[in-house]
Order: C-alpha cells, then sequence, then structure tokens
C-alpha cells in the first residue's frame, strides 16, 4: 500500500510546480492551464485524504472542483479569444492595458 | 491570376487558397477564400488554369476545321457547341438546313443534354456526400454514350454536327437504341428523386442556399437554369428558336426561390421535358432524307458523285484545301446549352478563315455570380454553389 | 517495494515530468499535450486510491471535455510559439523562490503530523461510485445544486462572450 | 520456464488474448474494408474490388501491403513530435477502447484456468464509463492530426472534429443514462444480465424497446464520434480535401483508417450490448432449436461458398473458396456434432451477428445518405440529440421511480 | 426571327435618335442581325438609355467581344450584344476604338454582369476600360507580355521570356 504522505508530497510538488509556470509562463493560454495543474494537485491531496480517512467526501469535493473547473474553462476561454481577436496577441505582457 | 498577396487576410481572417487542384472545384478552377472560422467573408475566382486559347486557334483554320476545336471547350456538352458554331457559320452563309437534319440536330443535342445535366446531378450529389447517386447518373450517361458512338463513332468529341447539316446519316438500330434510352429513363430519374427531392439532408443542404434575387441574376448575365430558377421562363429554345425548336412542345421548368434546391428542382424538371423533346424528334425524323444542305462549294459532295462528275471532284478537293468564303460580315447566334445562353460570334473578311471567332460561355459569365452567391455563407455551400452553378472549366477558360 | 509502490512511482514520475515539461514547452499545444499527461497519471493514481469513478470523470471532463477545448481554442487562435522578454525571465526567480518556500512549508507540515495523516489506509471496501452518488444527492444537494446553476451561468457567460458584435 | 508459466498464469493468458484479439481485429478491419467496398459497390450496380483473388477477397491484403511500402513523406513545416504522435494516439485509443468489451458470458476451461473472452475482467466496475473514457480521448487524434500538419484544410477538419466530438460526446454520454438506470450498474455485463431478466420474452426484453429514444440519440451520436457518413465533415473530401489527414501518406494514414474502422467495430458493439442484449439470443430461452441456428447459417453457407469456388474462372479460387468453404461448413459441423461447443458458440455468435448487422447499417448509409453541413451538424446535435436524450432520461427516472413505489411488491 | 429585324432596327434606331441625336452614328442590317454603331463617348450613356427605355427595354447583357481588323484604322471593334427577354430581341452595340488609344467608358455600371467579359477583352485584346472596377487580366497569368488575341501578336509569341528552366529544376528536384 502507498502511504498517504507519499501522494500529498506529490501533491504539493504538482501544486509548486503549477505556481511556478503560473508566474513564469507568458501565454494567457498556457498560464489557465497552469491554474488547472494547480486544480489538479489539490484533487489529488482531496483524493488521498479522502482513501486515507475511508470517507466519501474527498471524491464528492473532486467532482465539485472538476465543475467549477469546467465552467471557469468555458468562460476563460471565452474571454482569451475576445481578447486574442482585440489584441492580436496572446502575451499577457501585451494586454496590461485595462482598456480594450 | 490573382496572387495570394492580393488578398490577405486580417488577423480575424484565414485565406483559404480553394484549388486549383482540389476535388470539388470541377476542374482547375481557384477560389481564393477569406475566411473568418467557416464562414466566407470574401471569394476572389482565380481562372486560366485551363486556358487553350481556342477562340484564338479558330482564326488560323478554315471554318469546317475549326468545329473539332469546339467540342474542346465545354467537354459536357461538345455537341451543343458544335451546333452553336455551326448555326452561326451556318447564318453567315446564309444556309438553309434540311429538317430531317434539324430533327436529328435537336434531338443529339437534347441527349447531350441529358448526359450533361446527368454529370451535373452526380457531382453534386457526391460533392454533398450523396455518393451512389454519381454512380446512378453515370450509369445512365453511359447509355447516352453509346447511343453518341452509334452514331457518330465517338463517345465525348463527337464533331457530329457539321455546317450545313450533320456529318453521318443515322446508323442502322438507332431506333432501337433511342427507343430502349426512353423507355428507361423516365423511372431512372424518378429514382434519383426518390434518393434527393425529399432527403431531409439533401434538402437542407441545398434549400436557401446560394440565393441571388432575380434582379442580381439578370444585371450579372446569368442566364440557363440557374436564371430559371430565379423565376424567369428565359430559354433560348423559345425565345430566339433555331433548328425548328418552335415546331416542338415543350415547357420551360422555372422555380422562383433561386437557390441550390430550385435550381436542382428545374434541372431534374429539365431532364424530363429534353426526354419529350427527344420522343417528339425520334418521330419527326423520317428514315429517308438529306442529312445536308445542297449548297456545293460549301458543303462536300457525296463520295459516289465524287467519283463520276468532274465538279464535284473539283469542290472537294478546293473545300479541303482551301474553304469556302462567306461573304464579309458577323454573325450572332445564341443556343440553349445545359448551362445556359451558349453564344458564338463569327466575324468574317471574306476570306477562307473566320476574321474572329469569339463564344459566350455561360459557365465563365454564370461563374462572375460565385462570389455574389457564396459571401457570407459557410466552406461547404461554397461546393453546393460552385455545383449548382455547373460549370465546366474547359468552357470557362476556352 | 510492492507492486502498487512500482506503479505509484512510475505514475509520479509521469505527472511530475508532465508539469515539468508544461513549463519548459514553448508552444501552448506542446504545454497542453503535457498537462494531459499529468491528467492522466492523476488518473491512474486516483484507480490505485480506489477512486474509480473519479479517475473516469477525470478522464472524460477533464481529458475528454476541458482540455479538448484548450487545444480547440489553441487551434483556433493559432497561438504561436511564447515570448519572453527580460521582465518575465526575472519573473521566474521569485517564482522559483515561492516555490521552494511552499514545498519546504507542505513538508513541514506533513513531518509534522506524520501520525495524523497516516492513518490505516482504507481500501475501496465502501461501492465508490454508489457511495458518492448517495453523498451527492443527499448530503451534498445543496453544493450540487449550486454547481449546476453555476454551469449554467457559465455556459451563459461562454455564449455572451463569444457573441460577435452586430455590425 | 513451466515454472514461469505456472506463477504468471494470468499475465501469460493476457497477454496471448491481447495478441489474438489485436490479430482478430486488425483481419477483422481490413476485412470490413473489403466488406463496405463490395457492399457499396452493390448498392450503386458495380462489381467492386474483384481482380485481386476471388470476389477480391485478397484485396485488403493487397491495401496493406501498398500501405506498408508507399513512400512516407514528411511534409516540411510540420510539428514532427505531434505529426507523429497523433496517428499512434488514434490507433491505440481505438484498439484499447475494444479491450474492454466482453464477448461472452461464460469461460472456456483450458489449462486449468478460466479464460474469460475478452481482455478487461469481466467485472469492471466503471466498463462503460472507461470506455466513454477512452472514445473521449479519442478526440485528440484526430484534433493534433490537424493542427500538427500545419495546413489548412486539415486544420480546418481539426476544428471541426474536435467541436464535433465534444458536441457529440454529450448527446452520446446522456443517451446511455436511460439504460444505466434501468441496468443499475455501469458494467457491461451486469447491463446485459438485466436484458436478460425476462428469458422467454427473447428479443422483447432487450433494452431497445423502453428506450427506443436513448437508443436513436445514442446510434446517432456515435455514429458522429466515430465522424462516419453523414457525419464525415472532420474528413468531407468534396469540402477539406481529406480533411485532417490530407497530409498523411503511408502507414501514417492506415494508422488512422484503421482506427476509424476500429471505433466501428467498437460503437457497433456497444449498440448491440446496450440495445440489443448482447450475447442474449434473441428468442425465447425455451426455444432450444433456435441453438442451431448457427450451424444452420454456416452449414448452407460453406457449401455454397464450396460451389462459388468450382465454377470460379482462375485456378487460384478454385483452390482458396473451396478451402474456405470447406471449412465454414466444417465449423458449422462441428457444432452440431459437439454440443457443448454448440452452447458456449450460442453467446459470441450473437454478439457477433448483432455486430455485423451495425457494421453492415454503418455501410447501408454510406451508400444512401449525403453530408450533413457543419452548422446543421452543430444544431442537430445542440438542439435535437441533446434535449432528446435528456427528456429520456428523466422519463426513464421516473418511470423507474414509480415501479418502485407503486410497483414493487 | 418572327417578326423582320429591320424593323426592330427602325425601333431601336428611332428610339435612340429622339432620345439623343448623335448617339446613332450607323445603323447596320447584315443576316437580321441589327448592329448600331455608337460613338465611343456616348458607349455608356447609350448602353444605360437601352436598358431603361421602357420600348427598349434592352435588361440582359448577353455578350461583349471584341475583332481587331489591323491594318485597318480604327482597328479595334467592340460589340456588345444586349437582349431584351420581355421583348424577346436582341441588339448590338458597337463602338470603334483606334489603335493608339484603346480606351472606352466601362459597362460595368450599368451591367455587373459586363465584369468579367470586360476583363476578358482587356486581357486578350489590351482596351482598358475607364471606370472598371477590378480590370486585371482573367485568363492569362498575370505577368503575360502582350495581348494574344490582337492581329499582330505574333504566332509564336514573344520569344524574349526569361528562361524559366533553371528555376523549374530547382523546385523539382527534391
Amino acid at each position: 500500500m502507498v502511504p498517504t504522505n507519499y501522494y500529498v508530497i506529490l501533491s504539493a510538488i504538482l501544486f509548486g510546480l503549477g505556481v511556478f509556470a503560473f508566474i513564469f509562463k507568458r501565454n494567457i493560454i498556457t498560464i489557465f492551464m497552469s491554474i488547472e495543474l494547480m486544480l489538479n494537485a489539490v484533487n489529488l491531496a482531496f483524493v488521498a485524504f479522502s482513501q486515507a480517512l475511508g470517507k466519501l467526501d474527498g471524491q464528492v469535493f473532486v467532482l465539485f472542483v472538476i465543475v467549477v473547473a469546467a465552467s471557469e474553462a468555458a468562460v476563460g476561454l471565452g474571454i482569451i479569444i475576445l481578447i486574442a481577436r482585440n489584441r492580436q496577441t496572446l502575451n499577457v505582457e501585451r494586454v496590461d492595458l485595462l482598456k480594450l | 491570376m490573382t496572387t495570394v498577396e492580393t488578398a490577405v487576410g486580417t488577423a480575424k481572417t484565414m485565406v483559404l487558397n480553394m484549388g486549383p487542384q482540389h476535388p470539388s472545384t470541377h476542374g482547375v478552377l481557384r477560389i481564393l477564400l477569406e475566411l473568418d472560422g467557416e464562414t466566407v467573408v470574401k471569394a476572389i475566382p482565380d481562372l486560366g488554369y485551363l486556358h487553350t486559347g481556342i477562340e484564338k486557334s479558330c482564326e488560323d483554320k478554315t471554318y469546317s476545321q475549326a468545329i473539332t476545336l469546339t467540342d474542346r471547350m465545354d467537354y459536357l456538352n461538345p455537341l451543343g457547341n458544335n451546333l452553336v458554331y455551326c448555326l452561326a457559320v451556318e447564318k453567315l452563309l446564309g444556309l438553309e438546313v434540311p429538317k430531317r437534319a434539324q430533327y436529328i440536330r435537336v434531338m443529339m443535342v437534347e441527349l447531350q443534354r441529358i448526359s450533361s445535366h446527368l454529370v451535373w446531378l452526380g457531382t453534386h450529389a457526391i460533392d454533398l456526400g450523396a455518393m451512389s447517386v454519381f454512380l446512378y447518373c453515370f450509369r445512365e450517361r453511359e447509355e447516352i454514350l453509346k447511343i453518341f458512338e452509334l452514331f457518330t463513332g465517338q463517345r465525348m468529341m463527337t464533331s457530329y454536327i457539321r455546317i450545313g447539316g450533320v456529318a453521318l446519316d443515322p446508323p442502322a438500330g438507332w431506333r432501337q437504341a433511342v427507343e430502349r434510352f426512353l423507355k428507361m429513363m423516365p423511372s431512372r430519374v424518378d429514382e434519383y428523386e426518390t434518393l434527393l427531392t425529399e432527403n431531409r439532408i439533401w434538402i437542407g443542404r441545398t434549400k436557401g442556399v446560394g440565393y441571388i434575387s432575380l434582379d442580381d441574376a439578370i444585371a450579372l448575365s446569368m442566364s440557363g437554369p440557374t436564371l430559371r430558377a430565379a423565376g424567369v421562363a428565359y430559354d433560348n429554345r423559345k425565345a430566339f428558336p433555331y433548328s425548328s425548336y418552335e415546331e416542338f412542345n415543350f415547357d420551360v421548368p422555372t422555380r422562383t426561390e433561386s437557390d441550390c434546391y430550385a435550381r436542382y428542382l428545374v434541372r431534374v424538371a429539365e431532364m424530363r421535358e429534353s426526354l419529350k423533346i427527344i420522343r417528339q424528334a425520334f418521330d419527326k425524323i423520317k428514315d429517308e432524307g438529306p442529312i445536308k444542305a445542297n449548297a456545293p462549294g460549301i458543303i462536300p459532295p457525296q463520295r459516289e458523285k465524287m467519283k463520276t462528275e468532274m465538279e464535284a471532284l473539283i469542290y472537294h478537293f478546293k473545300i479541303f484545301t482551301e474553304g469556302f468564303s462567306p461573304a464579309p460580315g458577323e454573325a450572332f447566334v445564341t443556343v440553349e446549352s445545359p448551362r445556359g445562353e451558349l453564344g458564338c460570334f463569327v466575324a468574317s473578311d471574306g476570306s477562307p478563315k473566320p476574321l474572329r471567332v469569339h463564344f459566350r460561355s455561360p459557365s465563365y459569365i454564370n461563374l462572375q455570380a460565385l462570389p455574389k452567391l457564396i459571401e457570407g455563407q459557410l466552406i461547404s455551400d461554397v461546393i453546393a454553389c460552385i455545383g449548382t452553378i455547373d460549370i465546366v472549366l474547359g468552357e470557362v477558360d476556352r | 517495494m510492492t507492486a502498487a509502490l512500482v506503479v505509484f512511482f512510475v505514475l509520479a514520475a509521469l505527472a511530475v515530468i508532465g508539469a515539468v515539461s508544461l513549463i519548459l514547452q514553448k508552444h501552448p499545444i506542446h504545454s497542453a499535450l503535457s498537462l494531459i499527461v499529468v491528467m492522466v497519471a492523476l488518473a491512474g493514481l486516483y484507480l490505485l486510491l480506489g477512486a474509480e469513478f473519479v479517475a473516469a470523470v477525470q478522464i472524460i471532463v477533464y481529458g475528454g471535455a476541458i482540455m479538448v477545448l484548450f487545444v480547440f481554442v489553441i487551434m483556433l487562435l493559432n497561438a504561436g510559439v511564447e515570448e519572453h522578454t527580460s521582465i518575465s525571465k526575472m519573473a521566474g526567480a521569485p517564482g522559483l523562490l515561492l516555490v521552494v518556500a511552499l514545498a519546504g512549508f507542505v513538508a513541514a507540515t506533513i513531518a509534522k503530523s506524520t501520525e495524523s495523516v497516516q492513518a490505516a489506509p482504507q481500501t475501496g471496501e465502501i461501492a465508490s461510485t454508489l457511495g458518492i452518488s448517495n453523498m451527492i444527492f443527499k448530503d451534498f444537494v445543496y453544493p450540487f445544486e449550486l454547481t449546476s446553476f453555476l454551469i449554467l451561468v457559465a455556459v451563459l457567460g461562454a455564449t455572451v462572450l463569444a457573441q460577435r458584435e452586430k455590425s | 520456464m513451466t515454472a514461469f508459466l505456472s506463477t504468471n498464469a494470468e499475465l501469460v493468458i493476457t497477454v496471448v488474448k491481447i495478441a489474438l484479439l489485436l490479430f482478430i481485429v486488425l483481419t477483422v478491419n481490413a476485412y470490413l474494408t473489403w466488406f463496405e467496398r463490395k457492399v457499396v459497390a452493390h448498392m450503386q450496380s458495380r462489381w467492386g474490388p474483384h481482380r485481386v483473388g476471388p470476389h477480391g477477397l485478397l484485396q485488403p491484403l493487397a491495401d496493406g501491403v501498398k500501405f506498408l511500402f508507399k513512400e512516407d513523406p514528411t511534409p516540411a513545416g510540420v510539428d514532427k513530435f505531434v505529426y507523429y504522435l497523433a496517428p499512434l494516439l488514434a490507433l491505440a485509443l481505438a484498439l484499447t477502447s475494444i479491450a474492454l468489451i466482453p464477448f461472452g458470458p461464460d469461460p472456456i476451461r483450458l489449462f486449468n484456468h478460466d479464460i474469460y473472452l475478452g481482455i478487461a475482467p469481466l467485472d469492471v466496475n466503471i466498463g462503460i464509463l472507461a470506455l466513454f473514457a477512452i472514445t473521449a480521448m479519442g478526440v485528440y487524434g484526430v484534433a493534433l492530426a490537424g493542427w500538427s500538419s500545419n495546413s489548412k484544410y486539415p486544420l480546418l477538419g481539426g476544428l471541426r472534429s474536435s467541436a464535433q466530438m465534444i458536441s457529440y460526446e454529450l448527446a452520446l454520454t446522456m443517451s446511455v443514462v436511460g439504460v444505466l438506470l434501468m441496468a443499475g450498474s455501469f458494467n457491461l455485463k451486469q447491463i446485459i444480465e438485466a436484458q436478460a431478466h425476462h428469458p422467454e420474452r427473447g428479443i422483447f426484453g432487450w433494452n431497445v424497446w423502453p428506450q427506443i429514444l436513448g437508443f436513436f440519440c445514442f446510434f446517432v451520436a456515435a455514429v458522429a464520434e466515430t465522424n462516419r457518413v453523414p457525419f464525415d465533415l472532420p474528413e468531407a473530401e468534396s469540402e477539406l480535401v481529406a480533411g485532417f489527414h490530407t497530409e498523411y501518406a503511408s502507414f501514417k494514414f492506415a494508422m488512422f483508417f484503421i482506427a476509424e474502422y476500429t471505433s466501428m467495430i467498437t460503437v457497433s458493439c456497444l449498440c448491440s450490448i446496450l440495445f440489443f442484449g448482447g450475447w442474449l439470443s434473441p428468442f425465447p430461452a425455451s426455444w432450444t432449436f433456435t441453438h442451431y441456428l448457427p450451424s444452420a447459417i454456416l452449414i448452407p453457407f460453406g457449401l455454397w461458398v464450396i460451389w462459388d469456388g468450382f465454377r470460379y474462372e482462375t485456378i487460384f479460387g478454385r483452390l482458396i473458396l473451396p478451402g474456405a468453404g470447406t471449412v465454414i461448413a466444417g465449423l458449422g459441423a462441428v457444432f452440431v456434432l459437439f454440443p457443448n461447443v454448440n452452447e458456449f458458440i450460442q453467446a459470441p455468435f450473437w454478439l457477433l451477428s448483432k455486430i455485423f448487422v451495425f457494421l453492415f447499417v454503418y455501410v447501408w448509409m454510406r451508400g444512401t445518405l449525403p453530408r450533413f453541413r457543419y452548422d446543421q451538424l452543430m444544431a442537430f446535435g445542440w438542439k435535437l440529440l441533446l434535449p432528446l436524450s435528456i427528456v429520456n432520461v428523466i422519463v426513464t427516472s421516473f418511470v423507474i421511480l414509480a415501479r418502485m413505489t407503486w410497483g414493487a411488491k | 426571327m418572327t417578326e423582320p429585324a429591320s424593323k426592330n432596327a427602325n425601333v431601336v434606331a428611332e428610339c435612340l435618335r429622339s432620345w439623343n441625336p448623335k448617339a446613332v452614328a450607323e445603323v447596320l442590317e447584315f443576316r437580321g442581325e441589327t448592329t448600331i454603331v455608337v460613338p465611343r463617348e456616348l458607349l455608356r450613356a447609350t448602353a444605360e438609355h437601352c436598358r431603361q427605355d421602357a420600348k427598349l427595354q434592352y435588361n440582359f447583357l448577353t455578350d461583349a467581344t471584341c475583332v481587331d481588323r489591323y491594318p485597318a484604322e480604327p482597328r479595334f471593334e467592340l460589340n456588345y450584344h444586349l437582349v431584351s427577354i420581355p421583348r424577346r430581341e436582341k441588339v448590338r452595340l458597337r463602338a470603334w476604338l483606334s489603335g493608339n488609344d484603346p480606351v472606352v467608358d466601362s459597362l460595368v455600371p450599368v451591367w455587373p454582369g459586363a465584369n468579367w467579359l470586360e476583363r476578358e477583352i482587356f486581357d486578350l485584346f489590351g482596351i482598358r476600360f475607364s471606370g472598371h472596377p477590378d480590370l486585371r487580366r482573367i485568363l492569362l497569368p498575370e505577368d503575360w507580355e502582350g495581348h494574344p488575341l490582337r492581329r499582330d501578336y505574333p504566332v509564336e509569341g514573344y520569344r524574349d521570356v526569361p528562361n524559366t528552366g533553371e528555376l523549374f529544376r530547382k523546385s523539382s528536384t527534391p
């Protein structure tokens, strides 16, 4: 059996990489993806704890997180398409003006 | 020709170079499409990939020699091309063609119309994904080509219609062949209609697609089924009867919707009308009679006469060495080809070679309306529209 | 080393490699592919944890819908290779620092509370799919309704955003 | 060696099964192309392949050889990694999904091991979910191929297919929910067994009757998922040249080809399992004489093949066809002579016949229907199939609820 | 040819003369075809009138073509064939253009359908149409030299085109 803290450490590593990607990447879409990576890392922790504690709450929460991620992706990508249409770029450094 | 640079899209749009090698452009048509997603913002047709300079070549041939070139223009309607050219030259000469030859011409041209519409229907259907219709249509076209082979010895480049008449007497057994075809064909047309007319996908793909208003269609000089589907019963066979069409009884099918579906219905109805005309011509053609006008010096004499009569031999020699010389002047004749108004303009300067031969090719002029039909529509509609305009690139580029 | 542990390490390695590759790849499509690898690896880990349903949902929703949406948008916008300015390269340094700090914090927390987390791992005795549905539709029915409302709002929002202005 | 075999028997058996299934699926794929060409050809009043081998039976082999030895150019400007990955992904996922299909309920007892037909164990709890998970990933093969080719027609094809697959997956999944509610399980075996509650009803006990709406939605959505006529927009050859695989040639093209045909088989399997009782016989269980149906079909067919072979023009055909006919007729005879074998063969026989019928429907549609337009396809998916399948779910759940409340005694 | 063509010729000529006496330079009859020769400055106006006039109703432009009578001057004979769909009549409008100044008003503003027809004439005869929205070559490549349907165009084409052999070899070898 795999000890639970292995999962938690893996989750932490993935979350950290997600944070790093969020700061480092310059393409809006990739930044969006790093958010998804962080959410996934958290999901892993949820499932691991759920298994460790023998309760299903964690898994139910994962489902909720996935739903939220899906809505977020739908709206976020819609915004990205709009930005790309108006600004002709996906680089965050070039879309730092608040007005269109 | 248009280079891509003249049609660079903005960042919102994408330029798609459709053709010249593309399965649905029916030849080597190239269309520059500026797309927003899948919607066509702008379309620029680009022609000339099949330009063979037929009009120029005609200037260097005698009047009779040029007939073989006309076959190659609209390769789905070679007999119609022969006919319009011969009618123009006959008009220039003031030549009267015997009735029997006129009826044979009518029958052959109507058979050709059916075969052309069959190719159109088949390719249009396969463009929209209906594969079986294509093969059914070609199965029937094969029967027509067999009849052509019987009459002319050729399946496609027939060169059958000659100045002053037709090349050969109808062969033995032609009545059975045409009769069989006339018996078979109506049920086959029903078969295509069963597959398509009520088919919801087919209606969805064609109804409301490629609309053009009647005024626009006339202003853009569109003709043939595309114009008739917009609501005008303008058919050269009725408006300016040639080759004794005034003696035939037939209707000019029209629709008013002016979309791809209307054009489809008009063409299918035309096939049925053509069958009616063929039946009438079939009955009118007598078993005996002249097939060429009596015009020594223009029409080559018969073989037997050549062997017995001195004059016949001289005419034969003169016709084939230097040709004949019509009086100076111009003639412009229009006939109804399967694609629309096919015109031929011949100018003579009194020499044995034409000064100028010009063809008013319906595909070329109808194709002009393509951008108007497809702008604002989807890529899938582009092929539906190309299909229903029914272009033959050999005729567009000449 | 049991078979489960081997599988865990393989999948964990895949996940980490995928995440690192997400950062290193220059083209968004490659980053997206790396993220898909992470997600598939995580689905494998969920299976290992006995959460079958979550694993399937992870692949169907994350892999089959959300990431397809990402790939779709990248293709649609024809996104090119990422550009970095000197400032954005500099942003890597504090980012790295932050990550190290975070990892240290998590490690420290885990080290402190080893006993509490390392409770005897239970196997998936509870039929997980049935259990989850019971929880969702009984205990969590209000949050569930709320998320469906959220989805509805998201759909509406995406539609409004995607709508062209009438010209 | 024997020690290894006895300790790792499960592993060995699985590997052998995988190899066997792979072989069968690939062969069936190859002959599916032959079957499709032949059937469509006869619908279109022509002969179809008939030069290579008797009745063109060796045509798939020739095609395979051609695919293997054709030049395999890589266009300039492609994203190499993704370009090579895409066909692999498409093929791998398509083949994996077939591994989850059970082909029969009873094990064969060989070398002291119960060997089940099908690779995945029969008790995969999330069977159908896992299948959907794999097919959901299938879109990547197409989308990435379209993107990586660095060419406009494939890009449009890729975009179309990703949009199409996302849209139709919803309807596909929703339409199955009714069946799942009736069976109360994700497990494919239990779904089939749930349709056998009334063995005396035979064909009328199947899910297709109460779930006719669900079946309609499922089948249409599944055809769209497999990119077949009339939903073959991603590769619509008259619009997008060849869609996402325009820039692929040779074996990489063949991989997409095999993937498409494999997913056709998978979908046919799913249709038969979810709605048509899987391996259940359409006749009431009391009609034992129907057990001889396989032989009754195989023996005459084999004899016909032998007869046809003897009047075949070529020597080659005269050798091959009677040989094949003898094998077919012999199989039929074996089923008659050995009741055990006959009993065992019933389940796979019915499942395979149903799959065959669905494959025929696929081919039939190809010969008949025109193609949808992109926006019509989207409208069809979102405005018709999805609401229909949701209505189906609601109605089904209410009926089940009503039965639970008032019906159960 | 249901009614004598000369009657039609009279109708057209009269109608045009009453509108603008200068519009009709000459009326020709040959084999039942009516030709109205129009001064080139008045071509567009005459065509517009033919289209608009309630008596003439020449609403359909069927063809436009050109004849080069090279040694003669003016050498270019520009012919527009009009059809009246309601009246079932045809007429030909003709304008003469000289070789050193082959410019004429385009008919595209009157009939959009004249667009490609005039482009073709421009392409093959080198006649320039002022007011044409998109006067480019249509059948021949954009970099083609000369106008091949002119009578003085050499049959072999111009021989001093750059040799593309080297280029072709370079692009066709892998």
